[in-house]
C-alpha cells in the first residue's frame, strides 16, 4: 500500500512537472505550482518526514505560490514562446540526466535499512537523544540542539533574504503634509478599499472567526514542536500567513495600521539576537557555543529551555521576515496601481481638454 | 475500507490534477486547486491511519488553512487591473 | 458493539469515497464553470464530513478524534467560503456562460520538439 | 531493480525539467518557477533516502524500535525556509528588472541592453 502510494504521487509530480514546461499561461503555470507543492508534501507525509510535510505545506503550497501571483499581477502574465530551437538545452539536459540514471545505478536500494546514510550518526540521534537532550521529537533535539550552529546560519540567511527584498522593493513614504490634491487622493483609494470590502463580507466575517484560531494555532506549534511535529520554522510561517489573510481581505493600509514597519524590522533582528545570544550564554558559563546544559544546573531543563529559547528566536525571525517580503510586495503593488490610475486619470483630463 | 478510501482519493486527485491542465478558464483552475487542497486534507487523515500512527493530524490542519489562505490570494490577485486589461484586449 | 461500529464506520467511508468520486466526475465532465462549481461545492463538504466522520469512528482514541474534530469543523466553515468566494468572483468578472468556452489567455500554439 | 531505484529516477526526471525551464525559457518568472522544481526535486532525493522500510516517523513513542532517519529530515526543513527566502529575493529583482526595462522576457532585456552600448 505504501509503495503503491509513493508511486502515484510521485506520478503525479512528474506530469504536473511537464505540464508546467508546456503552458504559456504563467497564471496557470503558479496554479500547477501550488498543486505541485500540495502533492510533494503529501508525499513527505507518506515517508515519515512529517516536520518537513508541515514546512512545505505552509511555505510550498501557500507562501510561495502568494509572492509568485503577486509578482506576476506586476509583471504580466503571459510568457512569449520560446523563438530558438531548444534542440541542444535538450540535448544538454537528456545527457545530464542519463548520466545521473546511471550515477544511481550503485546506489543503495530505496528503503534498504543497510545503506550507509543510516551508519554514520544517525543511530546516535536516534538511541541516545532522549537521555542527552530529553526531547521525543528527535528532529527538533537535532535541528536545535545537536545542529544548532548550522540552524543559526539558516536563521541569518533568512534575515538577510528579508533585508534583501527590503532593500530592493521598499518604497519611498509620502511626506505626512500632503496637499489636498494627494489627501483627497489617499482618500479616494480608501474608498475604493472599502467598497471592495463591502464585496466580501462572507468572507470578512469567516476571515475575522478564523484569524484568531490561526494564531493560537501558530503558538500550539511553536510550543508543542518538542512532542510533535512543528517548531519555529512552521509556527512563524503560520504566523504570518495569518497575517497575509488579513491584509488581503482589508486592505494593506489597514494592515499597516496594525502592524508596525519599523516594529516588524526590530523583531527580525530580535530573532536572530535573541537566538545567538543563548549560545554566547552558554559561552559565558564556561559550555561550548549552544550547549544549553550550561543555562540550568540540570543538563536535561537546560537543554529545554535553550530549544525553547532558540525556537521562539527563529519563530520570531521566521515569521516577521515573512510578513516583510509580503508587505514589500503588496506595497510596491499598490503603489504601481495608483501610479498607474493616476497617469489614466491625467490622460483623461487631456483628452477632455482637446 | 481506508485503502479503498484512499484509493478513491487518489482518484479524485487524477481527475482535479487533468482539470487543472485542461483549463480553461482561470476560475477552472482556482477550483481544482481548491478541491485538491480538500483532498491532500483528506489523504493526510488517512495515510496517518494507513501507516498507523494517526496522531500527525497537525498537518492536516494547516492544509486545510493553508488552501483556504491560498484560494483567497489568488481571487485577490488574479482581480488585478493587468488581468482585467488582458481581457478586454481580448475582447 | 464494536461490529456494528466497524460496520458504521465502513459505511461512512465509503459513502465519502463515493461521494468523492462523484465530485471528481463531476468537475471532469460537466461543460461549463458554473455547473463544475456546483459538483464540487455540494459534494466536498459532505465527503469530508463523512470520510472524517468514519475515521473518528475508526479510532477511539480521545486526542486523534479531538484533532478530526477541528478539522472537520474548520472545513465546513472553510470549504462553503471558498466556494462562494470563487463563484462570486466569477459572476463579479462578469464571466458569464456565453464567454466561458473561450480559452483565458490567448493560447500560444504547444512547444513541439 | 525497478521498485528499488524508482525514486531517484523520478528525482532526476524532475531535476532535468526544472534545469530545461531554467536554460530554455526566457521569462523570468518562468525560470523561478524551474529553479524551485528543481529544488523540491531535491528536497525530494534527500527524504527519500532517508526512508527505512518498516520505520515511522522519528518521534519517540512506546513500542517503537524502527525509526526512519532523522539528519535529512533536519536538512530539508531549513532548506525548504531559506529556499522561500531566496525564491522571494529572485521574484524581487525581477519586479525590478520589469521596472526598468519594460519586460522580464530575457530577449528584450539583451536587446535593450545592446541598444544602450
Amino acid at each position: 500500500m505504501e509503495s503503491l502510494i509513493d508511486i502515484v504521487l510521485l506520478a503525479f509530480l512528474v506530469g504536473i512537472a511537464f505540464a508546467i514546461v508546456w503552458m504559456k499561461d504563467l497564471l496557470a503555470v503558479i496554479m500547477l505550482l501550488g498543486i505541485y507543492g500540495l502533492l510533494s508534501a503529501s508525499f513527505f507525509v507518506a515517508m515519515d518526514a512529517v516536520d518537513v510535510a508541515f514546512t512545505e505545506a505552509s511555505v510550498g503550497a501557500g507562501i510561495s505560490t502568494l509572492l509568485m501571483l503577486v509578482t506576476i499581477a506586476m509583471t504580466g502574465r503571459s510568457e512569449h514562446p520560446v523563438r530558438h530551437k531548444p534542440f541542444l538545452a535538450l540535448a544538454v539536459v537528456i545527457i545530464t540526466g542519463s548520466l545521473l540514471i546511471y550515477g544511481t545505478l550503485d546506489m543503495p536500494y530505496f528503503g534498504s535499512a543497510q545503506a550507509p546514510v543510516h551508519q554514520h550518526v544517525a543511530p546516535r540521534y536516534i538511541n541516545d537523544s532522549i537521555e542527552e537532550v530529553g526531547v521525543p521529537n528527535i528532529v527538533t533535539s537535532v535541528l536545535a540542539s545537536y545542529r544548532a550552529f548550522d540552524t543559526f546560519g539558516e536563521v541569518v540567511v533568512i534575515f538577510t533574504a528579508g533585508m534583501g527584498v527590503l532593500a530592493l522593493l521598499s518604497v519611498v513614504r509620502r511626506p505626512k503634509n500632503t496637499t489636498g490634491d494627494k489627501a483627497r487622493d489617499i482618500a479616494k483609494i480608501d474608498l475604493i478599499n472599502d467598497s471592495m470590502h463591502e464585496q466580501h463580507l462572507v468572507l470578512r466575517i469567516v476571515t475575522k472567526m478564523l484569524i484568531p484560531f490561526i494564531f493560537l494555532y501558530a503558538f500550539y506549534v511553536q510550543f508543542h514542536g518538542d512532542y510533535g511535529p512543528g517548531g519555529g520554522f512552521q509556527a512563524g510561517v503560520i504566523f504570518a500567513s495569518a497575517i497575509f489573510l488579513y491584509a488581503m481581505l482589508f486592505g494593506m493600509s489597514t494592515a499597516r495600521r496594525v502592524i508596525n514597519q519599523s516594529f516588524i524590522q526590530l523583531l527580525a533582528a530580535i530573532g536572530v539576537l535573541l537566538y545567538g545570544s543563548v549560545g554566547v550564554v552558554s559561552l559565558l558559563n564556561g559550555k561550548n557555543f549552544f550547549d544549553y546544559s550550561a543555562l540550568s544546573v540540570d543538563p536535561i531543563a537546560g537543554q529545554h529551555l535553550g530549544i525553547l529559547l532558540i525556537e521562539l528566536g527563529v519563530g520570531c525571525t521566521v515569521a516577521s521576515v515573512m510578513v516583510i517580503i509580503f508587505f514589500s510586495f503588496a506595497d510596491r503593488k499598490d503603489n504601481g496601481q495608483n501610479l498607474e490610475s493616476n497617469g489614466i486619470e491625467n490622460n483623461l483630463k487631456e483628452n477632455n481638454k482637446k | 475500507m481506508l485503502i479503498a478510501a484512499t484509493l478513491a482519493i487518489l482518484i479524485v486527485m487524477v481527475m482535479a490534477i487533468t482539470r487543472g491542465i485542461m483549463g480553461p478558464t482561470l476560475y477552472d483552475r482556482i477550483l481544482a486547486v481548491n478541491m485538491f487542497g480538500t483532498k491532500t486534507v483528506l489523504l493526510i487523515s488517512l495515510l496517518g491511519f494507513v501507516m498507523g500512527r494517526p496522531e500527525f493530524l497537525d498537518i492536516a490542519i494547516v492544509y486545510a488553512l493553508i488552501n483556504f489562505i491560498s484560494v483567497i490570494g489568488v481571487l485577490r490577485y488574479s482581480d488585478s487591473s493587468i488581468f482585467k486589461h488582458s481581457n478586454q484586449q481580448k475582447k | 458493539m464494536d461490529t456494528f461500529i466497524n460496520i458504521s464506520s465502513s459505511v461512512f467511508l465509503l459513502t465519502g469515497s463515493f461521494l468523492c468520486i462523484s465530485g471528481g466526475v463531476g468537475i471532469l465532465r460537466f461543460p461549463d464553470f458554473y455547473t463544475r462549481m456546483h459538483a464540487v461545492g455540494v459534494t466536498e463538504t459532505l465527503a469530508t464530513a463523512m470520510i472524517l466522520i468514519g475515521l473518528m469512528l475508526h479510532n477511539p482514541d480521545f486526542f486523534v478524534d479531538i484533532k478530526l474534530m477541528i478539522i472537520l469543523i474548520m472545513s465546513l466553515f472553510i470549504s462553503p467560503t471558498a466556494s462562494h468566494a470563487l463563484a462570486s468572483a466569477a459572476m463579479r468578472n462578469d464571466f458569464s456562460q456565453k464567454n466561458n468556452e473561450k480559452p483565458d489567455s490567448e493560447q500560444v500554439k504547444p512547444w513541439n520538439p | 531493480m525497478l521498485m528499488g531505484l524508482y525514486n531517484y529516477w523520478i528525482v532526476v526526471v524532475l531535476m532535468m525539467v526544472g534545469f530545461y525551464i531554467v536554460i530554455a525559457h526566457g521569462n523570468l518568472i518562468k525560470k523561478i518557477v524551474g529553479l524551485s522544481i528543481f529544488q523540491t526535486s531535491v528536497f525530494i532525493f534527500y527524504i527519500s533516502m532517508a526512508k527505512v522500510d518498516g520505520g515511522t516517523a522519528p518521534i519517540l513513542a512506546d513500542g517503537i524500535t524502527q525509526y526512519s532517519n532523522p539528519l535529512p529530515h533536519v536538512l530539508i526543513l531549513t532548506a525548504i525556509v531559506v529556499g522561500i527566502a531566496t525564491t522571494a529575493l529572485g521574484l524581487a529583482l525581477a519586479v525590478r528588472i520589469k521596472e526598468t526595462y519594460g519586460s522580464i522576457e530575457e530577449e528584450e532585456i539583451q536587446k535593450k541592453d545592446n541598444l544602450d552600448c
